[in-house]
């Protein structure tokens, strides 16, 4: 009755490589990404023409750095919603230490990732030591912040913008590692797409194939359960928000050195776009089920579909309507495909 | 005794879930904690493996004063437990499932392709044939899912093994490879704490049996003490399992 | 409670409080050079100035009932939707509270019972900027609006139809994004040739949409309302065309100058005719010493 | 024959969980469906039960063939199930899961009265003594849950009643009494069906006996063609489990 | 054994009233409630005035009318992020079709709620059919919501925000109904407060005390355990967000009616604030628990918060950071209370 271990089981019915495939989360969405692009791509010759790639790809890289981020955090069974102003928080501190107090924009950036972790520790601590919902604790945060971000400034500048980064020490060398670009054929790339990728890379190794990820699938799947087989729940829970806040800090430096100066209400509302990119991607709001490869891809959905817009030169009014059905027609897809691989019979 | 209770008691909100229990576990031993629904077993193994902390009483591990403040710390002392309804995560494959908690490693990464094939060995140890170890446990049926939580125990299991009814989902088959189990783990050296609602199972294996009753404790007797039969009319509360039996074969 | 309160709860001994309520949230570029008009005046005539803003017109009035409810000595309303506000400055009116009405809303300040009003709507200075741009030779503008819905917004990128005379195409973007911006921007410009023009509505959106220019290598002239350090920057080094000013510390100022006034001497200012406040326009020949006051936030 | 099913089978994604199976649930009789763990019971049931559609075979109630599209269209037809993992909903109370889907009405309102003293006494009835039936059934034991999924498809229970290993987690008791109300049930002209590890259990009530292995139908026998040894052995896979009994007893 | 139903229970320990209300999921709210209610009443004489009083119970019961719906469909586990927006577009029906196409404001209205049902419907039957999670779907209707709102006012008006609702015919008798006010003790209060008691007083009736209430908890709790016992899950959270809808639609009406003029962005962002008074007042965000009264209670301490600052004339700049400050402290009161109610021994 027990059969060696590797011989075929009659019992499992012969699965193809591609339906094997297309059951992955991640592989779900990239259908959506397939059509999204080929709608764009087959009427605006600009949208697929390299410059059209690098123009559109450049947003989607800093919104997936963060997505990746907040899809680790969601497949932990939490929410961040600070993320979005906190990218806000570590630019204004670049930029106000660099111009306004002297310091190199190294150290600038420095003192901006100890504040980021710090205020990433406060969010995981709160949550794991209250038991809130983290959706109500990053709330307070986010608005916390929010109006630090514009009562701070305000008191150190007078206005609610600074700027002048440009003229601060290691400037040049700073934006060329996190703002410069490269050029790939002829046509020039943002650096930030590389982090991206390098991020996307990270994250999946961690979920895939080390023992936090495996943590942090079991956390978001049974908190209770994980626990009781040892898992340190709550140190992974904080981690996670910590790493929210890492990847904040870089996408906050990353656009504080590209244009050189940062408005106090910059970040508010990028939040839930993160959120958005993730679920596109596949990621579960109850936790316990994603892929940061997936939350990736939605980031890439996301950005094309709002820019693929502006390429068709469709009427701006009308622009949240094409955005929205986009996005409901980009999951449906993945949703569609991911349902044909479960049940496509033998 | 590698633990020992002395007069431990629960309480959640209003509710007195256990009250004045006082057992021991000793090495080479297995303790049989017997009783109807409700009288607080899970709850009594809760607060041996960590999961709750006890609010009354005093609990012994190798004779020093413990309150463990999670599961971990129960199991960094080799107490290993199988819960009644902690067991899984459902949309975990099995051999993440298998090892959770504690990853084997390699360099920095976690040994998955180890994790497999051990999962998978240890499986079909148990006699459960799993056809895909990467399946989502919450696909499993409800017995192959108790036999992936007890593989996983009786692999970890370093002194001590909590057994909450994990025979109660598995078929006669895998129900006597479990119960052979934990004769070996006994002949081992370790200390078995195993709850069951089937005298069959408890008799043949349990060298102590501790009845709990409504949260409080009947007592604990030693298998010298108590015979099949005696066991058995106090599980049922009485002679009515006789008298079922009696009663559904007239028919 | 250590608020660094410009305007704190306790009313200063002398002159009496006056409640600045507008209808743009707070952190909002060009509003805040307002708020700091109306504190400094504050400060000046010794007198406290809270500032209250929110783009919803029912919240905005909402805010001018909570200063009814506090029976302040003033009230500025900047009225972007002038219907909506009208009940609640009515009850103001009715309570005997002065009201000076600001920037948008010219129209309704007299019918509404406001002693006066200071600045001009949006659509005034949009003209102006059009105006400017045909000067420059734009034919087809591209108007950045980075708050789709927002009537201020609306009204410039209208106002700047009409001065053009030209195609004035709206592009909707979301200012807390910048990279979004950039890249939009780009897309427009890359994928319609014939766009020679750009006006943000913004100094921040403006930065972004420099970079926007020079990626998609396009030739389009770039202009902006309100200014800041790198706006400035920007006009000097000829990458910006103009920005446009519309003198917005004046819109908080003088309301407060002549509440004050009202208050000690019941004078009246422009005798039920409003008082302007611009546009002006900041441009290669000026940047050079505006630079220091829109760093300042005073411009 | 109130269910018929011929040749029946069902697939989840690459997994055949049932291939071929033929079984019938006439009124006054009890058929019990016995295998290993993984065997297909659980999959067999929810296809009776309306909660998987089969994709393969003929399903008949009546005598007319029909494919449930919801657990709601079997429960209007007189199909009551306790299922072993979609029993409860943890957050709500003992009375409001209860009467989930058959709320009692008076005027618009749900008799909020009249359900907390019908789930008091059906629950006392098969005795066990919910200590406040405004308790989240998610406090529960494993034991109480399951007699309150008991009681209640009890309490609705109009032509067939399916029970998918309900007396796994109660002990020696309540599962007697459990084992009573399927005997009562039969009597009153139910069908019913009844899945148990237990041949203990099973032998006692069952008229018919269906065995699955891996996913088929290895026959389904009359009381009269089958002993109790013959029974126990087929369900252990040969004469494991005496040898087991054996083994044990020996140390 | 068994004892005889009525007798005392030796497990159970004797249990205050106190501590029983306590564990109710509203009453840790009202705990809340009278926190921030004590902070700004004694630090301001004018928030504790009747005027006062009725200056943040205004704002109060709009978002309490929405919250109560929301939390109705939180606890049947399902979001709706278009709840905002669909206030305005319901506004913008109404004003445009009675100032524009010469309809009296009631048949305006009737058409605003027949829209309003059928997006609530339409949100429910995707949700239901597609599986997808209804942040997503309600994601996209609330884009697609805002771009329509645009663009069809654009179209027909040519301007983004219409007015003028006042010289409609029968405005003066609809603005009595749902935008007057009145008289308590001689301060004048929105009849809006009424229209939020009833609706919160339906909601719980239905929640406690109707068949329908056991579903929206059971479909919330476990959405598969309640259809295997046989409960109309899909028709169940069709009709929640149909109440939503239709929540939206009487808030809508009430704010055009009471603002005689409709800005085409009007709701955006409220979405998020239902939630957040849902959540302070006890719902969980993964479903199947919470109250009507506690979303109630929610929205109250979130219009005093938001208020209360206001009165306490404190700077505007740091407003945000109060607010969220304030709202941590309440739900963690709101939390505290609930654990002592929980743990307290005898
Ligand atoms: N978290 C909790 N909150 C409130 N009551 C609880 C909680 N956990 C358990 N109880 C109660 O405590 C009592 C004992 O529960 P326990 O799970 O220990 O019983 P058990 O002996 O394991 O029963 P079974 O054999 O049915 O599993 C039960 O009546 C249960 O209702
Ligand atoms: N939704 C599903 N997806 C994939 N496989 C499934 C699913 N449900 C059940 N299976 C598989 O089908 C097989 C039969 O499962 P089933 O639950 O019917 O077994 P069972 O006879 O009830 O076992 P037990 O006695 O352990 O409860 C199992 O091997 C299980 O892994
Ligand atoms: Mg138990
Ligand atoms: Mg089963």
């Amino acid at each position: 009755m027990t059969a060696a271990a590797g011989r075929a089981d009659e019992r499992v019915a012969r699965a193809g490589l591609v339906r094997r495939l297309l059951i992955r989360p991640e592989l779900g969405a990239v259908v959506g990404l397939v059509a999204v692009f080929a709608f764009f791509a087959a009427q605006s010759p600009v949208f697929r023409s390299p410059q059209g790639v690098a123009n559109w790809l450049d947003p989607a890289a800093t919104l997936g750095i963060m997505a990746v981020a907040i899809a680790l955090l969601m497949i932990g069974g939490e929410f961040d919603l600070s993320a979005g102003v906190l990218t806000g928080t570590t630019g204004l501190i670049l930029v106000t230490l660099a111009t306004r107090y002297g310091l190199d924009v190294w150290t600038a950036m420095l003192v901006g990732l100890v504040v980021a972790l710090a205020i990433g520790l406060a969010n995981g601590l709160i949550v794991t030591r209250t038991r809130l919902p983290s959706f109500i604790v990053t709330l307070g945060t986010f608005l916390m912040l929010q109006g630090v971000n514009l009562g701070v400034t305000k008191a150190l500048t007078g206005t609610v913008q600074v700027s002048g980064l440009r003229r601060a020490a290691g400037y040049e060398d700073a934006r060329a590692l996190l703002a410069g670009t490269v050029e790939i054929g002829g046509t020039p790339f943002r650096v930030a797409i590389l982090w991206w990728l390098l991020v996307t890379a990270v994250a999946t190794w961690v979920l895939m194939r080390s023992r936090p990820g495996n943590w942090i699938f079991a956390v978001g799947g049974n908190e209770q359960a994980a626990r009781a087989v040892g898992v340190p729940a709550a140190r992974t829970k904080i981690a996670l928000f910590m790493t929210t806040a890492f990847a904040a800090w870089l996408v906050g430096s990353i656009l504080a050195l590209r244009y050189t100066s940062v408005q106090a209400n910059i970040g508010i509302g990028q939040e839930f776009i993160y959120i958005i990119a993730a679920v596109i991607g596949g990621c579960l709001l109850t936790g316990g089920y994603g892929s940061a490869i997936g939350a990736s891809v939605g980031a890439v959905i996301f950005g094309m579909a709002d820019k693929g817009i502006v390429f068709l030169g469709w009427d701006a009014d009308w622009f949240k309507f094409f955005l929205g059905a986009m996005l409901l027609l980009a999951t449906l897809a993945n949703r569609l495909v991911r349902r044909y691989a479960e049940e496509v019979k033998h | 005794m590698i633990i020992e209770t002395r007069g431990i008691g629960k309480t959640f909100g209003s509710v007195l879930a256990l009250r004045d229990v006082s057992m021991g576990v000793a090495a080479g031993e297995v303790t049989c904690v017997l009783g109807d629904n409700g009288a607080g077993k899970s709850t009594l193994i809760k607060i041996l493996s960590g999961v709750h902390r006890h609010d009354a009483g005093t609990f012994l591990v190798d004779g020093r004063e413990v309150s463990f403040g999670s599961p971990r710390e129960a199991l960094d002392r080799g107490i290993a437990t199988v819960y009644q309804d902690l067991a899984m995560i459902p949309l975990m494959s099995v051999w993440r499932n298998f090892f959770l908690g504690s990853e084997p490693r390699r360099g920095p990464a976690f040994d998955v392709a180890r994790a497999r094939r051990i999962a998978r060995e240890e499986l079909l140890a148990m006699g459960i044939d799993i056809r895909d170890v990467d399946q989502p446990v919450g696909t499993l049926s409800g017995g192959e899912r108790q036999s992936v939580a007890i593989a996983r125990a009786v692999h970890f299991g370093a002194r001590v093994l909590i057994l909450d009814e994990p025979t109660s989902a598995l078929g006669v088959k895998q129900a006597g490879v479990v119960l052979r189990y934990i004769v070996r783990a006994r002949d081992r050296g370790l200390g078995v704490v195993f709850i069951t609602h089937n005298p069959h199972h408890a008799y043949p294996v349990g060298d102590r049996f501790l009845l709990l009753n409504r949260g409080t404790s009947l007592g604990e007797y030693g298998k010298a003490d108590i015979t099949r039969e005696e066991l058995t009319a106090l599980m049922a509360g009485g002679a009515e399992l006789a008298e079922l039996e009696h009663e559904l074969r007239r028919e | 409670q250590s608020a660094p309160a410009s305007g704190s709860a306790p009313p200063a001994a002398s002159g009496g409080t006056f409640a600045v309520i507008t209808h743009a949230s707070a952190g909002d570029a060009f509003w805040d050079v307002v708020k700091n008009g109306a504190e400094a005046a504050g400060k000046q005539y010794g007198v406290t100035v809270t500032y209250q803003g929110d783009g919803d017109p029912g919240k905005q009035s909402q805010l001018i009932d909570q200063a009814v409810a506090q029976k302040v000595d003033g009230l500025v309303v900047s009225m972007a939707n002038p219907d909506a506000l009208k009940e609640a400055v009515g009850r103001a009116v009715a309570a005997k509270i002065p009201v000076v009405t600001i920037n948008s809303g010219a129209g309704s300040s007299k019918a509404f019972g406001a002693i006066t009003h200071v600045g001009q709507s949006e659509d005034v200075a949009g003209r102006g900027a059009g105006e400017q741009l045909r000067a420059a030779g734009v034919t087809k503008l591209l108007c950045v609006v980075h708050e789709a819905g927002n009537v201020g917004l609306d009204q410039r990128c209208k106002g700047a139809e009409q001065g053009l005379g030209g195609t004035v195409e709206r592009l909707q973007v979301d200012v807390a994004n910048l990279a979004d911006v950039t890249s939009k921007v780009a897309a427009k410009l890359q994928s319609d040739k014939q766009v020679n023009g750009v006006l943000a509505l913004n100094p921040a959106v403006a930065v972004a949409a420099r970079d926007a220019v020079k990626d998609s290598g396009s030739q389009a002239k770039l202009a902006t309302f309100d200014l800041s350090g790198d706006v400035v920057t920007a006009i000097k080094d000829g990458e910006i065309l103009f920005a446009v000013d519309q003198q917005q510390y004046l819109q908080g100022w003088l309301p407060i100058t002549f509440l004050t006034l009202y208050k000690k001497n019941l004078n009246t200012v422009g005798g039920g005719l409003p008082v302007n406040t611009g546009p002006g326009f900041v441009t290669k020949d000026n940047a050079e010493q505006v630079a220091k006051l829109a760093e300042a936030g005073t411009r």
